[in-house]
């Protein structure tokens, strides 16, 4: 049997080699390990890497983990070198994206009727983008497909699993202070008016 | 004069609408219909006269407030000056409001959160081709499918075995179409008669199988030709005369039963 | 002038973004440090990585660096990569293994005789497949072979020796349990009955 440290340092290498997210339960199984202790290693690690700074870091995404760089050093290593970058999503996609997330699974009525605008084509792209999908269908009239977040969306947002999300409750507080800073919207477009 | 509007992209009317109320700074749960109603159409004609695309839904939310507004026109009391305790038209609409301004804020954390993981970056995985063995074959045992399998064989074996029971008792009288034949010429011998009828050979505590059986004994002596049978009327008594001689004993060909054999008899008839 | 410590951690991201190894001169740039200092930071650095026995090591070829997987672990690198295939018994395994496991030792003919079927080629699969095993001699007629489980037998099911099996009573119990999808299949006795 081996001992916790030559398991840790073994997941260490498995974590760097295998550059995806590395599921806990192939860990697991190269040990002969239970689930629940590999799982705690992994746990143990991250908190290593983080406490002392590490220029890497571990990340976990639905039961997986995941080598990443220190978000700190995006500088440096843009310096260095350009790294690939995913496009921004659109504001639409994210307010799409965050209906889905939040109230899941969720069917494309229930969107559009929340945003007042239809959002069929958000819905599509975000579709096409993994970052939501398909997950069943509805037992209400026409039979609806629901859609729901996927292991992808959490990847992209860094949540671990769904109940990582913030939390969105107290918004109404937010909305009744009434907001001096009027700069959030960073594309808007200003125009001259005449009033006639 | 000339004043700067700012004219955004809006994802909606209820980002047109929550951007209007936000900048009149009013609160959300008292929203002067009358005034923002005003703005909301404005708004709408400004940008149909800047050439902006308005999409229909634009025009349904400004139905929507036109409909509230008129609505707190109309004096809330009774002729006799009672107050009518009725819904506040503009209820529906905060709520919606609400709902929409909490996905819109959920929408920013999600952006946020967005650009903090643009800063994170991961590596490629390795080229593992060198450490890449075959395939290993991993037995997958699970104590729940070996009990279940166990006691599905328990149960499988019992009812085999209680159905071999029966089976067994069957095949005996089926063997013992022989020994009926030697039981049936043994009544001829008891009785000392030359004629039986088919109900003389059977016992008092016959059952169906032994009836089967004893027919079937029938059907095969007279096939041996050591017997004759007669049946005047249909359903009728069917009377057995036995050969003393020619009962050629034709053992090679005894399974040739049934329908010939009645045929035949019938012929005789 | 950013401390040394925030220096290693982007040399740390660095290295793990680049992958290829990593110039000193280079990474001197990125933080405008004269190399000798650069150097010393990636010597720091690699030291620490080894001496606390980490499954990343960092390895210097020629004034450049470079992050490797320490090659203690590649045996669980060669385990993780090694695809598995899962197999399952067949039932007929499974019915003459939970004989064998209660009833051993037992011959091939007593097998046969539980099961009403031959049972040669199942017993030769176990066997193989070290479940089952010879276990002596009986001393009836023809002195046949006796099969017994093996040690494989109780680690596959988690069992701690024979007593841990469970009672042929109470698996009426553990079916039960999960007796909603009625596996029991009346048409299974049909056929068999047939074949005997």
């Amino acid at each position: 049997m081996s001992s916790k440290k030559a398991i840790k340092s073994a997941f260490e290498s498995m974590l760097f080699v295998w550059g995806e997210p590395l599921d806990v339960k192939i860990a697991a199984e190269v040990f002969n390990i239970n689930w629940k202790d590999a799982y705690d290693y992994f746990k143990e690690l991250q908190m290593e890497y983080e406490q002392e700074g590490r220029g890497i870091q571990i990340r976990e995404i639905d039961k997986t983990f995941q080598f990443c760089t220190n978000p700190e050093n995006s500088e440096y290593i843009e310096r260095l070198c350009t790294p690939v970058k995913e496009k921004k999503l659109s504001q639409s996609a994210l307010e799409v994206l965050a209906i889905v997330a939040y109230k899941q699974p969720v069917t494309k009525g229930e969107i559009d009727s929340i945003r007042g605008i239809k959002s069929d084509r958000v819905i599509e792209g975000l579709v096409k983008k993994e970052l939501i999908t398909e997950v069943g269908r509805s037992t209400g009239i026409g039979r609806p497909i629901l859609y729901g977040t996927t292991p992808v969306f959490l990847k992209k947002f860094g949540f671990k699993d769904l109940d990582d999300l913030p939390e969105i409750e107290d918004i109404e507080g937010i909305v009744n202070e009434n907001s001096e800073d009027d700069s959030v919207k960073p594309q808007q477009i200003t125009i001259d008016f005449i009033k006639s | 004069m000339s004043y700067k509007v700012k004219l955004d992209i809006f994802e909606g009317p209820f980002d047109l609408l929550v951007y209007l109320i936000e900048t009149a700074r009013m609160s959300i749960y008292d929203i002067q219909i009358s005034e923002i109603t005003d703005q909301y159409m404005n708004y709408l004609q400004r940008m149909q006269l800047l050439d902006i695309n308005v999409a229909t839904e634009f025009m349904v939310l400004a139905a929507a407030l036109i409909e509230i507004k008129s609505k707190m026109l109309i004096p809330r009391m009774k002729k006799d000056g009672e107050e009518v305790l009725e819904e506040d038209p503009r209820t529906e609409l905060v709520q919606r409001i609400l709902e929409y301004k909490r996905f819109k804020t959920a929408a920013e954390l999600l952006e946020q959160q967005e650009e903090y993981n643009q800063r994170i970056f991961e590596k490629p995985k390795e080229d593992l081709t060198q450490f890449t063995k075959e395939a290993e074959e991993y037995l997958y045992l699970d104590l729940k499918q070996f009990v279940k399998t166990f006691h599905l064989f328990l149960k499988k074996k019992k009812t085999l075995e209680d159905m071999q029971k029966k089976y067994r008792r069957v095949e005996r009288q089926k063997i013992t179409v022989e020994s009926k034949i030697k039981h049936i010429k043994g009544i001829f011998r008891v009785k000392a008669k030359r004629r039986l009828s088919f109900k003389e050979l059977l016992a008092p505590q016959s059952d169906r199988s032994d009836v089967v059986i004893t027919f079937i004994s029938v059907l095969e002596m007279m096939r041996q030709k050591s017997m004759v049978a007669k049946q005047n009327t249909n359903f009728g008594e069917i009377i057995l005369s036995l050969k003393d001689k020619g009962g050629v004993e034709d053992t090679e060909n005894r399974k040739a039963v049934g329908e010939t054999v009645v045929l035949k008899s019938q012929k005789e008839h």
